[in-house]
């Protein structure tokens, strides 16, 4: 069952594992990195590697638009909020040791570990049979009919965030 | 063994679990409101990974799994959106993005 | 409550623009104080290119200042050395001969329009644009083919004598500026197409940098900035020199007060000095181009003069303090960009960084000119 | 080293006088960029040699040094006209302002003396400096005319 | 995983390593061969570049807000775009005046950010009057 | 409304026509000069550095050593150095510094030079990697094969040497030292040419 | 195997294609901007200067590379190389002829558009890791500008996407087979736009690749040499290689989705050659569009975004799909 | 702008100062200018000019010196002139300092002129002490007096009070010296 290591599989095994550590590195940066702006830079790593799990799992098209939404415009305006709000951070190197990285720490370990268990353990049932091949196109058939509400509401969720944040950027905006 | 971990379910249901730890970590570690939200952004990216393998794996219509991804990820951007100008105002206000300050100015 | 008081404290961050930077025309350097993209105060820093013109004034004979008259505004040398020359004769009581004055006119004319050539092109430059530049600076090469024939030199003429020119025009030089004006009458509305016409160049410019003539009189702004706020103001015209009052040429006056208006002045001057050479080369009289019995050492009596003429950029006078000796006891300079960028601090405030650049690019400045 | 000869970017650099002389020799007629010189560079990270081109004063000398030294490695001075070679004109005994000479702080490679040069000479400077780089002239060499009235 | 699909996969793989190589490439050239040393005169080689003079304050500036808007106009904007994609590609397969009033629909709340960001003045960029 | 139109088919029209004109430039030839492989002929007037004019019958230079130049000169660039020769009329030039690095070109020592000794060269592409260079000794420019000495002339040389051996009167050297200055008092801005030919009369 | 065979060969041929065009690309812009401005561009080095290039190249190479003191180091290195990542990356794509193309991908559009976005964040750390004030301002200055012009242009190419119903590049230039009139921008049929979807297509793609006059990120008017005044020798050659590179993929993808890719315009021998000219055509249009006008304002910029650009994309995706359900 | 109601105020201004300064003072002024007629060339040109000139107005020959006005008032009047001046719609065209060595003063010379249709140069000069050299500043009424006024601080060391910014300006930040003064030795 082991595909041989030149093998088209067996090469993107290999990438698949490099996709692993590219998550993990990423996510790594992004807590535990001094400065915001690399955290946010290693995030955009993680959702690279994100992405690349996504192709993995038969849906290129969510992984193409993890990359456009996250990396592209998440992860950009995360750094402009970041060069507006607090470009110095030898004040948060003060405060991310001691206690409370302890206490992150065990958080997040048993965080993890409890999920991960809860993962390797659970009872999955395998599917009956697949309906459709989850295609891009089927993608757009069933937000058409099925889910078109979710399509709709997709819209208004995003109006209303515009709206909101363009008010709330504003109304902090000296002279008015 | 090491090449074939891409198709196993445990896989991806693993490595959601340790993004969703590093986002608690971070969570909690952070000092900045701006560093949450970073890691609110991993912890929702370690549930959609989730998602999408159940998808991939168990779902018997894998559109369900993606568009419910595709729904988070709206809903993320839009969540980040809201609360970087949330950030920004409450910066402008206080001059401060870290938790602590705000605290202690609402006292 | 106090923190909350404080909560509107800008968020500024200061910015240095020069000494050495491709949008400040040289080493003039511009200390900003930036809220954002805004300018909350932008403070030119003069200095960097201080050259102790005036200094040398007092420690040079009156005939060993001249080099100095070609480098305060290398662009338009000839209009200072005119003020120079005008300024002495003033003072000494020299008559110039006519052909002279008009050879003066011609040149100093021709060195107008090469100065406002290259002020248009490095405008534009600043803005984006490099191929105007490179247009006008053919065109220029050709006014400085001119005047070098004559001259000799390039940019830092040291042309003119006191009473008159040091050495006649001949026949060439006035068939070749006959020519240069045909072929360079008809490049004008090329730029206008090309540049002024530009949608991206009207929206940067148009409402841009807004100088009120209040604002140029309290800052004693002259030549095309003023005339860009319409007020028709021209030493040429006000306070006429040379034999200008027998030439016939038109002032450009623009009402809009912005950047456009002042690069729309600085166009038309240039056709407006293409007719005062042609006038003046009908009109070229006969004669000496050098008056007779000028002292080499000349001791013009004790006391002040003044003299203005209007250079590329404004009024440039002079004020010399004269003891009596070969050697001025004060020379003071007043260099029309000075002036001019002086009102710049007040002017931009609040305005974009982009726009500020464009509006100093409108004030056309010569920075060893202001620092002197 | 031919490499390098050939492709001198100057740091977008002018002082004085001499400043609009350099630019002419990168406009149409004189066209520094037939020998790959005309990427003015506006940052000196990223140019290869600095024309000093005008009068440096004192007050300028700090900022001549600090861009000097943030230009990197291999990197020439070309002093241009007589200010930046002696203090030209300005440099009398007891002036208080003009610094005599690039050379006084910087190692100049290639001196262009006039007042200022004409873009003629600036070319051959850095025909000199590729000169001086590569050990070779690959160029002829030119003798001044003078126009004959006729 | 599908043959095709891996096929993709390896075909970005080994280009990104092309990227990666036309990247590094030149710069471990550049490691190799580039001189040590520079010469200095005041020992300001590595300060930050500022037009010849001495850095003022901080390079970490706070900085952007206007930019700060438009990203999240665009933020918010590009995700609902992005949604559209799966729906143009099948829209030919749909008969029927459904799928273009949902298309409609969709546009005209996207519109509706734009307009409410235009009444609202984003777009404007005014000179700012500071009281004295 | 039909504003907005309007700006961009305006706007749309004015960058059509900046395209156009580029495009005709485009098309049409370089005006380069090329510069190391041809080169413009300078101006009769241009001014270079200025050098001692050869005197087309003589061979020599006609300068009488009188200074002005060196005292007029704004910057201090020229020093002229001249000793007094047996048999030669006036001072023989020996050396002529001029320190082109602080010149301005202004002319100033044309002007002043009475028997126009010097005038502007044409010499516009100097550069070289040494500062030294620009100190000329425009003696030795003018002669590049060696100064040649002056030409003695016998009877000035036996008029000299009469008059030293006759008397060697004080009073027969200060007239002549009077005739000198008269000589030079009375021959303002004369040619070169011409002051050769007094010194042979 | 043979797959593999082929896959290195194309890597090997684009990667040839890339280098040659990055080098040649600047002397062709060099020289068409001398022509344009009167003069005669690289001349003397090598004949008609075409080993500019060449000479270019090895001096950056040799060229020292200067860390500022108060950089973000690792960000400040990584920044050129990642900017080069999907500049290189996306070339896999691209169809240079029916049977000439590195992989058909059947979601090949939206790649482009992933990839492409990744570049942004590129230059955001490029300009912040540089320490300097100038860098960051006109780093934030550009992302904000790709940023920007993005958004039309996805909605460009999903009317493009509605009317092929494919997002096979390959797909796309096949649907556009024949005469000319079957290429996108002529396809009048779809949507009477669909020339002025074209131009806002072309101007995005020059805004994206930060050319003139949407040179925002370098604005030497203002901010020295934008994002790249910190970066000197083979940093900032990367970046200039990586602004090529997306130059010839803007182009590439402008021809492929409206003006018919390796199709001929009178429906004869179709092949690379076309695709090529048609490209090497539209990178001559940004040279000559650079060396035409002056820079634009930000604020223009943006507005020229948001208040033309996206509303007339929208109005014509609205267009088309009305065209499509009406005709 | 009245070219007569400018001449009549300023003729007011100037004949207030004159009281203002004791004459006893202006005696050794005299007799410094008389030590200095020495030279001979000075000596002439007195005939026809005397140098040290009293506080007051002088209607100059526009043709002769470039001016129509010209009035010397007290330091501390040059603010009213300034206000008379620019009711008047004048423009300061420059300010600039002299050093008179010789008789322990500064002088202050400001420039004005009209920018309007008419011709109309006016001088306005003031003298200061050598040591205390205290003027006050007209920038509140021309703001281009800024510039001017802060490099004849720097070059010769006239104090502007009230000046907003009385800073190194044409100078390097350390210069301690004030160039154009008189007895400046680099
Ligand atoms: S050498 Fe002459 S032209 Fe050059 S900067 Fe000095 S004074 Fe000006
Ligand atoms: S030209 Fe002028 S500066 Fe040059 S040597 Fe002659 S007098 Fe001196
Ligand atoms: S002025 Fe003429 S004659 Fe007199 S020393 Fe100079 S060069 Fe010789």
């Amino acid at each position: 069952m082991n595909p041989s290591l030149f093998s088209p599989e067996g090469l993107a095994g290999v990438i698949f594992l490099i996709l692993i550590g590219v998550t993990m590195i990423g996510a790594i940066i992004a807590t535990c990195t001094k400065r915001l702006i690399r955290s946010v830079s290693g995030l955009a790593v993680c959702f690279v590697g994100v992405a690349g799990l996504y192709y993995f799992l038969n849906s290129p098209f969510v992984a193409m638009m993890e990359l456009l939404i996250y990396v592209g415009a998440v992860c950009v305006t995360i750094a402009f909020a970041i060069m507006l709000a607090e470009p110095d951070e030898a004040k948060l190197a003060r405060k991310m040791s001691g206690l409370s990285g302890g206490l992150a720490a065990v958080c997040g370990g048993a965080v993890s570990f409890a999920l991960g268990y809860a993962a390797v353990n659970g009872q999955w049932m395998a599917p009956a049979t697949q309906v459709n091949d989850g295609s891009l196109k089927m993608i757009g058939a069933s937000l058409l009919t099925k889910y078109s509400m979710v399509f709709e509401l997709i819209s208004i969720v995003l109006l209303a965030a515009i709206i909101g944040s363009v008010a709330l950027a504003r109304a902090g905006r000296r002279g008015n | 063994m090491m090449l074939t971990l891409s198709t196993q379910l445990n896989t991806y249901l693993i490595i959601g679990a340790i993004l969703f730890g590093f986002g608690i970590f971070g969570l909690v570690r952070r000092p900045s409101l701006i560093g949450m939200l970073i890691a609110v952004e991993l912890v929702l990216s370690g549930a959609s990974v989730n998602f999408m393998a159940f998808n991939r794996f168990l779902a018997p219509d894998p559109t369900v799994g993606q568009i419910i991804t595709l729904f988070i990820m709206a809903i993320a951007a839009a969540e980040a959106a809201i609360s970087l100008s949330i950030v920004i105002a409450v910066y402008r206000n206080y001059k401060s993005i870290e938790v602590e300050d705000l605290v202690e100015l609402k006292g | 409550m106090s923190s909350l008081a404080q909560s509107h404290l800008r968020e500024t961050f200061e910015l240095n623009i020069g000494p050495q930077h491709p949008a400040t025309h040289g080493v003039l350097r511009i200390k900003v104080v930036m809220d954002g993209e805004y300018i909350d105060r932008a403070e030119p820093i003069l200095g960097y290119i201080h050259r102790m013109h005036e200094k040398m004034g007092e420690n040079r004979t009156w005939n060993q200042f001249w080099p100095n008259m070609g480098r305060l505004d290398y662009l338009s040398a000839m209009a200072y050395n005119h003020c120079y020359a005008g300024l002495m004769e003033r003072a000494a009581g020299i008559e110039v001969p006519e052909r002279a004055e008009y050879i003066r006119v011609i040149t100093a004319e021709l060195n107008r329009i090469q100065s406002h050539l290259l002020g248009f092109g490095a405008y534009i430059m600043d803005l984006g644009g490099f191929t105007p530049l490179m247009y006008a600076m053919d065109e220029r090469e050709q006014i400085l083919d001119l005047l070098e024939s004559v001259t000799g030199s390039r940019l830092t003429y040291c042309y003119f004598r006191f009473g008159g020119v040091y050495n006649d025009i001949d026949d060439d030089f006035i068939t070749g500026t006959r020519a240069f004006l045909k072929r360079f009458r008809p490049q004008i509305p090329m730029y206008h197409k090309l540049v002024t016409g530009n949608a991206i160049l009207m929206d940067r410019l148009i409402g841009v940098g807004p100088v009120s003539a209040e604002m140029c009189r309290k800052y004693g702004a002259t030549g095309p900035v003023l005339r860009g706020s319409g007020v028709n103001y021209d030493i040429r015209r006000n306070e006429p020199y040379s034999v200008y009052p027998e030439l016939d040429f038109d002032i450009p006056v623009y009402k809009e007060c912005d950047s456009m208006a002042r690069y729309m002045v600085r166009m038309d001057e240039m056709v407006q000095s293409c007719r005062i050479i042609e006038n003046a080369l009908n009109k070229l009289p006969e004669g000496p181009v050098m008056a007779e019995k000028v002292p080499k050492a000349l001791k013009p009596p004790n006391g002040d003069y003044h003299y203005a003429v209007e250079a590329a950029r404004g009024t440039f006078s002079m004020r010399t303090v004269s003891d009596g000796t070969n050697t001025s006891y004060r020379m003071r300079l007043r260099s029309p960009t000075y002036s001019n960028v002086s009102l710049f601090e007040e002017a931009s405030r609040g305005m974009l960084l982009s726009d500020a650049l464009a509006f100093l690019g409108s004030l056309d400045p010569v920075i060893p000119e202001m620092d002197r | 080293m031919l490499a390098r000869a050939n492709s001198l970017w100057p740091l977008t650099f002018g002082l004085a006088c001499c400043a609009i002389e350099m630019l002419s020799s990168g406009c149409a007629r004189f066209d520094l960029s037939r020998f790959g010189a005309e990427v003015f560079r506006p940052s000196p990270r990223q140019s290869d040699v600095m024309i000093v081109a005008g009068t440096i004063n004192k007050k300028m000398l700090p900022a001549v040094k600090i861009l000097y030294d943030q230009m990197p490695e291999p990197k020439w001075v070309i002093a241009m006209g007589n200010c930046a070679i002696s203090g030209g004109p300005f440099a009398y005994p007891g002036q208080y302002n003009v610094v005599e000479g690039a050379d006084t702080f910087l190692p100049v490679d290639v001196y262009i003396p006039g007042c200022p040069p004409r873009p003629e000479a600036l070319i051959e400077g850095l025909l000199e400096l590729e000169e001086k780089i590569t050990g070779k002239r690959r160029w002829p060499r030119v003798k001044p005319e003078t126009m004959v009235k006729g | 995983m599908e043959q095709q699909a891996l096929l993709d996969l390896l075909y970005i793989a080994a280009f990104t390593l092309c990227g990666l190589a036309f990247g590094f490439g030149p710069l471990l050239i550049v490691y190799l061969f580039s001189p040590r040393g520079t010469r200095q005169i005041v020992n300001k080689t590595r300060i930050p570049i500022e037009c010849g003079m001495l850095t003022i304050g901080p390079a970490w500036i706070r900085y952007g807000i206007l930019y700060y808007l438009y990203a999240l106009m665009f933020l918010a904007f590009d995700v609902d775009v992005l949604f559209l994609f799966p729906v143009a590609a099948v829209y030919n397969d749909f008969p029927g005046i459904r799928g273009f009033v949902e298309i409609l629909l969709f546009v005209a709340i996207l519109s509706l950010a734009i307009v409410y960001a235009w009444k609202k003045g984003v777009f404007k960029w005014e000179r700012k009057v500071y009281q004295q | 409304m039909s504003g907005y139109f309007k700006d961009i088919i305006t706007g749309l029209k004015s960058l059509a026509v900046g395209l156009q004109i580029t495009n005709k430039e485009f098309l049409t030839k370089p005006i380069t000069l090329l510069y190391p492989h041809e080169s413009v002929k300078m101006y009769p007037r241009y001014r270079g550095h200025i050098e001692l004019v050869k005197d087309p019958e003589t061979g020599m230079n006609s300068c009488i050593c009188c200074g002005m130049c060196e005292k007029g000169c704004p910057s201090g660039s020229i020093s002229v150095k001249s000793e007094k020769r047996p048999g030669v009329k006036g001072k023989v030039l020996t050396a002529y510094i001029l320190n082109f690095t602080t010149c301005s070109l202004c002319g100033q020592c044309v002007e002043n030079c009475k028997p126009g000794a010097i005038r502007f060269s044409n010499e516009y592409n100097l550069a070289s990697t040494r500062r030294e260079d620009y100190i000329f000794n425009l003696l030795e420019k003018l002669h590049p094969e060696g100064i040649p000495e002056p030409e003695v002339d016998p009877e000035l040389l036996k008029k000299e040497l009469e008059k030293a051996e006759a008397a060697k009167k004080a009073a027969a050297a200060k007239k002549e030292a009077a005739a000198k200055q008269e000589a030079a008092k009375k021959e303002p801005a004369k040619e070169g040419g011409e002051s050769k030919a007094e010194e042979k009369s | 195997m043979n797959e593999l065979i082929r896959l290195l060969s194309y890597m090997i041929c684009i990667a040839a294609f890339l280098g040659l065009n990055l080098a040649y690309l600047g002397w062709v812009e060099r020289k068409g901007a001398g022509h344009i401005q009167r003069r005669t561009g690289p001349k003397d080095v090598g004949p008609y200067g075409l080993l500019q290039p060449l000479a270019d190249g090895l001096k950056l190479m040799s060229k020292q590379l200067i860390v500022p003191a108060n950089a973000d180091r690792p960000l400040y290195m990584c920044a050129p190389i990642l900017t080069m990542v999907p500049a290189v990356l996306l070339f896999v794509a691209i169809p240079f002829g029916e049977h000439l193309v590195p992989r058909e991908f059947n979601f090949g559009l939206l790649m482009m558009f992933a990839f492409a976005s990744v570049g942004g964040m590129s230059i955001l750390i490029g300009g912040w890791g540089s320490g300097n004030k100038y860098s960051l301002i006109a780093g934030a200055r550009a992302v904000s500008q790709n940023v920007a012009y993005e958004i039309p242009m996805l909605i460009t190419a999903i009317t493009i996407v509605m009317i092929t119903g494919s997002m096979d590049l390959n797909e796309i230039v096949r649907q556009q087979g024949g005469f000319f009139w079957n290429w996108n921008v002529f396809r009048l049929d779809k949507s009477i736009l669909m020339p002025v979807s074209f131009l806002v297509f072309f101007i995005c793609s020059l805004a994206e690749t930060n050319r003139t006059p949407f040179d925002m990120g370098e604005c030497e008017g203002e901010l020295v040499a934008g994002y790249h005044t910190e970066y000197g020798g083979m940093g900032f050659g990367l970046f200039m290689m990586a602004e090529y590179a997306n130059l010839v993929i803007g182009c590439s993808l402008t021809t492929v989705l409206f003006l018919g890719g390796w199709q001929c315009p009178f429906g004869l021998f179709p092949g690379p050659h076309w695709f090529l000219l048609k490209m090497y055509f539209l990178i001559w249009c940004f040279v000559w569009i650079r060396w035409t006008y002056p820079r634009t304002t930000f604020w223009g910029l943006l507005n020229l975004s948001w208040k033309y650009l996206i509303p007339f994309s929208l109005v014509n995706l609205l267009l088309t799909a009305l065209f499509i359900k009406v005709f | 702008m009245d070219r007569a109601k400018i001449k009549r105020e300023l003729e007011n201004l100037a004949a207030e100062s004159l009281p203002a300064e004791p004459p006893q003072e202006e005696a050794p002024v005299e007799v410094q200018a008389e030590a200095e007629g020495e030279d001979k060339a000075k000596a002439k040109a007195k005939k026809e000019d005397d140098a040290p000139r009293k506080n007051g107005l002088i209607e100059t020959e526009y043709a002769k010196r470039g001016t129509h006005l010209d009035v010397q008032i007290n330091p501390d009047q040059v603010v009213k002139a300034a206000e008379i001046l620019d009711g008047e719609g004048m423009t300061l065209e420059m300010v600039t300092g002299v050093d008179w060595l010789k008789e322990g003063q500064l002088e202050v010379i400001y420039d004005y002129s009209y920018p309007g249709g008419q011709l109309f140069r006016v001088v306005v000069r003031a003298r200061v002490d050598r040591n205390n050299p205290d003027i006050p500043t007209v920038c509140h009424l021309y703001g281009g007096a800024n510039w001017h006024e802060r490099e004849t601080w720097e070059m010769l060391g006239i104090n502007f009070v009230g000046h907003p910014q009385l800073e190194h300006f044409l100078l390097p930040e350390d210069a301690d010296f004030y160039p154009l003064r008189k007895d400046f030795k680099s």
